[in-house]
């Protein structure tokens, strides 16, 4: 009785979001088909497995040192050698795997939220809301991002928290804006006026009729940024306003490794190729989700 | 479009405005001590007190912030602790190192990032796009700094192609003070040895920029001109009989070029913030590298002015990018 | 005996898409002759438009054509290579208007120029003459004041006079044939008529040939000498305006007769049923889940054309052994 | 007879072949120096207060005294012949044959002048002079004489060791005073160029390109080999080390630790190096729980493994365990706290904490690696450790408000005395805001006045032997009190190309240039 209920609500749910599923049928078959896009997935996929796996793939503790066998070049037993204190660089790569992940989820944990809610106020209520809002929002965006992280960074001092915050605070203009581009052209669609004409309130419009549209928006923009997030993580780890030592942390290892450059080249170069790989793969997802969100892309792709 | 411009520039003061006051304030709640950083760990305290009076850093911050508003509106950043000189005199001499390796970079990125991006657009999906999406994915997957250093490695020690960083040789001296470009400078003052130095020292890192910008240049032509491929008036055009070549430069291109001109204002910005890094790997003398070191030594008003000159000439790239679309797309007017 | 200007012969195009093959064109047969007002008809999706785009070798990907002729002029086109069909066909022989004709405009070159653009590609002349050239044409398909509009931009135009110079711009070069794709669907009301007056006129004046293709049967009904009907990438029916109009032989040409508003009729009929998706189209006939008359041959292999009465083609099993 | 007139022959015409050959084409000798030059602020003696700008003051200005080639404590004449001390008054006699580089004579008015010119101005290093009490008013030039007056009678080892501080540069009197910008006394001229007598002369400075200095012909003393040193500014050590090999420079200045062993591998290179009187030491807050508590600071102290540390940062550097480095007088190499991770149990367990407890060490960014070592060190006993790197600015800010639990930070004597770092490191009567000497000790918020009285009295014991008994006495003390455990004594190392030679470095980084030779 109550699971035929429930079939029929889903039939009628699935009736009802037909076009939705069809599109996110269409949109993993377009995925499929493009092979780059594919072996990005493929990458990140593989990335995560690392990250959450780290304590059993990597070979070492990536924080013991060895002082008697510090910046050995690679061989069997290190396979991407040492660094300066003699820890296993493949080992500390595997565990800066889960450190970037985790600055790039959280990152766009508190980036989403704040974006939307700023967005849709902005957006729904207009006005001088709007108004300082958007302001904001262009102040923000008239800095190139590592100067403004940079600065933040500085201001909060460094660690791998603040990093977060600081490129948080850099990027919610976008999201901000894109939420309030979609709150406003969905605001002046006929089936809200009907909702508001049916008494609905404000807060009950944004949450059940805005805010899931702009979600999807927002959700696919968002793997556009996350090889960025990665990127200027690792930039500003870089400039010693990132993670803190002993941290296996990508950008870290690249700027206490840059002194090896000629005689170890080992120290600083793999670390990158991880920050490459990594920010390459997120790229490629995320060009292929553009392609195949943009109506004008997807065109003519078939 | 009077009105428009009129717009624009006070959004611009304001803009400026918010990012001097942003940076005021971020750079003042740090618990820092600058002057007592440059006079070193053995400077007694009464010598560190008197300089914080002298540059009036123990005022309240409020006092503070007026002061520093006033000093901006005629260009007047204060001294920098770090070296001892006007800001605005050091930002005169290292924005237009900067100014010069943005635009040489700029050049790289455009000559090459258009046309690859054009290219990998009309072949689609099939093997010249996929490696021109990978080289510029590449790219743009790139961290600047990790490039930088690589390119010390082989283009340097490897292959002496390249010198290992600065803006020219010892034994050279720069040409007479024109534009500040030493590209053009050297030119004016046909001084053909000191112009191919100073080529051969932007080499380096105008590669680095202009790669990774090229990456964004070249991914933001191949989307628009698909985009602009697949519209109606292609279609005319190839009705029309129009040679192939005709069709995607003249009708797609012209179109596709508008998103492009975005991007590359937008990459002008990206430049900036590359050049913090790859200028501290170059040791290249420009106003990145005096950001950075300005920042790790808390030099607060060297700080704020680089700071602002960096978000003006960001501010100022994107009004320009704004007119230039006028001038592109008969659709628009101001 | 009229002259044979193109005949498209068992023409079978697919989409490779991703729910699947997309079978849009399942073998369809035309010949139009010269000097004719040919009309197309069919629902959206039928396969009318793509026939044109092969005419003009323009089918986009991921579309393919399977197999099939089209003769144009006594030469298969499918067998011209690309630089040929560009040179000597499109734009000289061939040419088409469309649907949306600002959008058709490129909005960054203005219209004088993209008119003589097409005159510079295909006729030996010089830009100069071109451009006289222009202005003439413009005033041949009457637009007032032809200096300033050629001047101007596309986003300046009406959409009226936008298909005016789009017309304009396709006739300029003479061509045998011109496709007139939906020409007046995105128009007001009282431009339509103007607009296919001007065509109508225009064909005898150029000696060109029309393929109109439209949706709109009332549309056909006032300009077209013959008439084919498409029904889910299969051509259905063809003859002469008056068999198609008084005396429809098909089924779903029937329907959609029936469909047409008129002081006849009191009550509009619906054709029952949806349009097949075309990844599975119907067996045999493609028609046959919606036909009142179906039968079990209809299931089993697609009907061929009959003759049901001089120049009127029917395919259908029901006239099947009538002749 | 014939033979040797011969031989006589040939050898006068090689030699007059080999004299026009050398004449003809004398190439100017020039030594080119790679170095981070931006921690250079100003090459005016008055101001300059870095080893780098220093470094360079030394050859450019002439000061009273200066140590001996190499020495940091043996000290010889400079532009006074001779001196005399006389309860609080110390008296120069100035050499006459001096010149400043423009042909200036230098006399005891210039001198009088460059020293008033310090007091007056004040600037960061002018306290070096002033803490004997040295004002404007207590400098006199009397005939060729300059007489200078305390306001106590200190140890002239003291004295003289502060005198060779580059500070006391003698300047120009003529060309300064024809360049006063706003009453700055020609500060902001100086800054860029210079009015000295020293045996090298600054020509000119391109900020973040070069400086480039030439031979003093007036030079009083050995006329110097090389015609002109040119520093080239190149921030990254790599590249430093890069342009070496590759042959663009002749001395690499800021190489680390771990790329000397690539220099001694080089046939034309080698390695110059020189422990400094510089130091990196781990502090302890003396008034925030638990490193309140002696027994848990010993037990720290008993933990850390300062021969780790020195293999981590590449070797090179010697081990410290008292605040006198290595090469000053009053050197004590004891340690009351040598590594033994078991003591260091067995102390924290007695003080109360046999779990360890939770601690924030803060180090500045060039320290992070010693900072990792000793955090892993501390972790090992239980004491868990979050580690924070930040910018040496803001380290300061924090650390001059008595506001860090753990750090670790460099010290480096401005002068050759044990004074010079038994102040900072032993001197602090109070913890509260009426200290008088607010340095390290304070800043770490211990105060030990049996130490101060210990500090004050040793800087004014004439006797040299009953000094040095003084201070190893405080040293042993202050081993087993303290809040500081150091790390190790850092060391210069220089990579030089084997064409350079006699480059001479002493504990000060100081190198005579005029002694420097080049192929």
């Amino acid at each position: 009785m109550n699971s035929n209920n429930l079939h029929k609500k889903l039939d009628s749910w699935k009736k009802k979001h037909s076009s939705e599923i069809s599109d996110i049928k269409e949109s993993l078959f377009l995925i499929k088909r493009s092979p780059l896009t594919t072996i990005g997935l493929i990458i990140i996929l593989l990335l995560v497995c690392v990250a959450i796996f780290a304590p059993i793939i990597a070979p070492y503790n990536p924080l013991e040192m060895h002082l008697d066998n510090r910046l050995s070049s690679p061989s069997k037993e290190h396979l991407l050698g040492t660094d300066e204190l003699g820890r296993d660089i493949l080992s500390r790569i595997i565990y800066g795997a889960g450190v970037a992940l985790k600055i790039m989820l959280i990152v766009l944990a508190i980036d989403l939220p704040l974006g939307i809610l700023l967005g849709l106020i902005a957006g729904y209520f207009g006005g001088w809301i709007d108004e300082i809002i958007m302001r904001m929002a262009d102040i923000f965006m008239a800095f190139p991002r590592l100067v403004l992280a940079m600065a933040i960074g500085t201001a909060l001092g460094p660690s791998l928290r603040n990093t977060m915050i600081a490129i948080a605070l850099t990027m919610w203009p976008v999201y901000a804006r894109l939420a309030r581009g979609q709150t406003l052209s969905i605001k002046e669609r006929t089936f809200i006026e009907a909702e508001r004409a049916l008494g609905s309130s404000n807060l009950k419009i944004i949450i059940f009729n805005i805010l899931p549209l702009c979600f999807s928006t927002l959700i696919v923009r968002a793997t556009l940024d996350m090889g960025n997030i990665i990127r200027i993580a690792a930039g500003m780890s870089f400039l010693g306003l990132g993670a803190q030592p002993p941290t296996p942390d990508w950008g870290l290892m690249i700027s206490s490794g840059r002194n090896f450059l000629i005689n170890q080249w080992w120290v600083p170069t793999f670390p990158g190729f991880a920050i490459l790989l990594t920010v390459f793969a997120f790229n490629l997802l995320g060009d292929g989700i553009r392609d195949i969100s943009d109506p004008h892309l997807r065109r003519g792709q078939g | 479009m009077l009105k428009y411009l009129m717009k624009r520039l006070l959004l611009f003061f304001i803009v400026i405005f918010g990012v001097v006051t942003v940076t005021f304030f971020l750079s003042h709640v740090i618990p820092a001590d600058p002057v007592g950083a440059i006079l070193g760990e053995n400077a007694p305290q009464e010598l560190i007190e008197k300089m914080e009076r002298e540059l009036g850093l123990d005022l309240p911050l409020g006092q503070q912030y007026s002061r520093y508003l006033k000093g901006i509106i005629n260009w007047d950043f204060g001294i920098s602790l770090r070296t001892q000189k006007m800001v605005a005199e050091d930002m005169r001499v290292y924005f237009p190192a900067t100014l010069e390796l943005a635009i040489f970079a700029l050049i790289i990125a455009i000559i090459f990032g258009i046309p690859i991006g054009v290219i990998s657009a009309v072949k689609r999906n099939q093997l010249p796009d996929s490696i021109s999406r990978v080289f510029s994915l590449t790219g743009i997957s790139m961290p600047a700094f990790w490039l930088s250093l690589l390119f010390i490695l082989v283009l340097y020690y490897h292959l002496k192609l390249i010198p290992a960083g600065g803006r020219l040789s010892s034994g050279i001296s720069p040409p007479q003070l024109v534009t500040g470009l030493y590209l053009i400078d050297s030119l004016i003052a046909r001084d053909y040895i000191i112009f191919w130095d100073a080529f051969h020292h932007l080499i380096g890192p105008g590669l680095v920029l202009g790669w990774i910008q090229m990456a964004y240049i070249c991914r933001v032509t191949r989307s628009s001109m698909l985009e602009v491929l697949n519209e109606e008036y292609i279609r005319t055009a190839r009705v029309k009989g129009l040679k192939e070549k005709v069709v995607i430069y003249r009708h797609a291109f012209k179109n596709a070029l508008i998103p492009v001109v975005t991007m590359i204002g937008i990459s002008f910005g990206y430049l900036l913030e590359g050049s913090v890094l790859t200028e501290t790997v170059f040791g290249y003398p420009g106003l990145g590298r005096y950001a950075v070191n300005s920042f790790l030594s808390l030099d607060l008003n060297a700080v704020i002015g680089s700071v602002t000159l960096i978000a003006i000439a960001y501010a100022l790239s994107n009004l320009i990018v704004d007119l230039l679309y006028a001038a592109l797309d008969p659709r628009i007017k101001y | 005996m009229q002259e044979l200007l193109l005949e498209v012969k068992d023409l079978e195009i697919n989409f490779y898409t991703y729910r699947g093959v997309v079978r849009a064109l399942n073998g369809v047969n035309l010949r139009i002759n010269k000097g004719e007002f040919f009309g197309l008809v069919g629902e959206t999706g039928c396969g009318k438009s793509v026939t044109a785009s092969a005419i003009l070798n323009l089918v986009q990907n991921p579309g393919r054509i399977e197999k099939g002729e089209i003769i144009f002029k006594g030469i298969d086109i499918l067998k011209m290579s690309k630089e040929e069909i560009r040179k000597d066909i499109r734009g000289k022989e061939i040419t088409m208007i469309m649907q949306y004709p600002i959008a058709a405009l490129n909005p960054v070159i203005n219209n004088g120029e993209q008119i003589s653009e097409a005159l510079i590609a295909n006729i030996d002349i010089t830009k100069n003459e071109a451009e006289k050239r222009t202005i003439e044409l413009l005033k041949e398909v009457n637009i007032p004041e032809p200096e300033k509009i050629a001047r101007q931009y596309p986003h300046q135009l009406s959409g009226g006079m936008a298909q005016r110079v789009m017309i304009a711009m396709m006739l300029s070069t003479k061509p045998s044939l011109l496709i007139a794709d939906e020409p007046t669907t995105a128009l007001d009301v009282s431009i339509q008529a103007q607009v296919l007056n001007l065509l109508k006129d225009l064909v005898v004046k150029y000696n060109t040939t029309i393929l109109l293709i439209t949706h709109d049967l009332s549309v056909v009904a006032e300009t077209c000498e013959r008439v084919g009907v498409m029904y889910a990438g299969d051509m259905v029916e063809i003859g002469e305006l008056k068999h198609i109009i008084d005396n429809p032989k098909h089924p779903y040409t029937r329907g959609l007769i029936n469909a047409i508003p008129s002081e006849k009729r009191t009550k509009l009929q619906e054709i029952k049923g949806s349009v097949p998706d075309l990844v599975n189209p119907p067996s045999g006939c493609r028609f046959h889940p919606r036909c009142t008359f179906a039968k079990s041959v209809c299931k089993q292999k697609k009907p061929q054309m009959l003759e049901v009465e001089k120049n009127h083609l029917v395919s259908c099993y029901l006239y099947d052994g009538q002749k | 007879m014939f033979k040797k007139n011969n031989l006589i022959l040939i050898f006068t015409i090689t030699l007059l072949v080999t004299l026009s050959f050398t004449t003809g084409v004398a190439q100017e000798k020039t030594l080119i120096i790679g170095m981070d030059t931006s921690p250079i602020v100003s090459l005016d003696p008055a101001k300059a207060y870095e080893f780098e700008g220093s470094w360079i003051l030394d050859n450019v200005y002439d000061k009273l005294v200066r140590f001996k080639p190499g020495s940091a404590s043996e000290i010889e004449a400079g532009i006074a012949e001779s001196w005399e001390f006389d309860g609080n008054t110390v008296t120069f006699t100035i050499r006459d044959s001096a010149k400043f580089s423009n042909g200036n004579p230098v006399d005891a008015e210039a001198v009088a002048y460059s020293l008033k010119r310090v007091a007056k101005l004040a600037q960061a290093p002018s306290w070096v002079i002033t803490q004997f009490g040295i004002t404007e008013d207590s400098i006199e030039a009397i005939d060729n004489k300059v007489k200078i007056t305390m306001d106590k009678a200190y140890s002239p080892t003291l004295v003289l060791a502060c005198m060779t501080y580059s500070v006391t540069g003698t300047v120009d009197p003529e060309v300064t005073e024809s360049n006063v910008k706003e009453d700055d006394m020609g500060m902001a001229y100086l800054s860029e160029s210079s009015a000295g007598s020293g045996p090298f002369k600054l020509v000119s400075w391109e900020r973040n390109q070069s400086l480039v200095f030439e031979r003093n012909e007036d030079y009083w003393g050995p006329k110097p080999e090389l015609d002109k040193i040119v520093i080239v500014d190149i921030p990254e050590s790599s590249s430093q080390l890069l342009q070496l090999k590759g042959g663009s420079i002749d001395l690499a200045w800021n190489l680390d630790n771990d790329q000397i062993p690539d220099i001694e591998e080089e046939e034309d290179l080698y390695v110059v190096a020189k422990p400094q009187f510089k130091l990196i030491y781990l502090a302890m807050n003396g008034q925030l729980t638990p490193t309140d508590n002696i027994l848990v600071r010993n037990a720290i102290k008993s933990a850390i493994d300062n021969d780790a540390i020195i293999k981590a940062v590449g070797g090179g550097s010697t081990p410290l365990h008292s605040f006198v480095p290595e090469g000053m007088f009053a050197y004590y190499d004891g340690d009351e706290f040598p590594y033994n991770p078991d003591r260091a149990k067995e102390l924290l367990k007695e003080a109360g904490y046999p779990d360890g407890f939770e601690t924030t060490l803060t180090v500045p960014d060039f320290l992070s690696t010693e900072g990792t070592v000793v955090k892993a060190y501390l972790d090992q006993i239980g004491i868990k450790t979050n580690l924070e790197v930040i910018a040496y600015t803001t380290l300061l800010g924090k650390y001059r408000k008595q506001g860090l639990d753990m750090v670790i930070a460099r010290w480096g004597a401005d002068y050759a005395d044990p004074d010079a770092n038994a102040k900072p490191f032993a001197h602090s009567r109070t913890i509260g805001d009426d200290a008088t000497v607010k340095q390290l000790a304070w800043r770490n918020a211990y105060a030990n006045p049996a130490m101060t009285d210990m500090v004050e009295e040793a800087a004014f014991i004439q006797d040299r032997e009953e000094r040095e008994k003084v201070y190893i006495e405080l040293q042993k003390k202050w081993q087993k009190e303290s809040v500081f455990e150091p790390l190790y004594q850092m060391s210069i190392q220089l990579g030089l190309n084997k064409e350079v030679g006699n480059f001479i470095l002493n504990e000060l980084t100081q190198t005579p240039w005029e002694l420097i030779t080049l192929k």
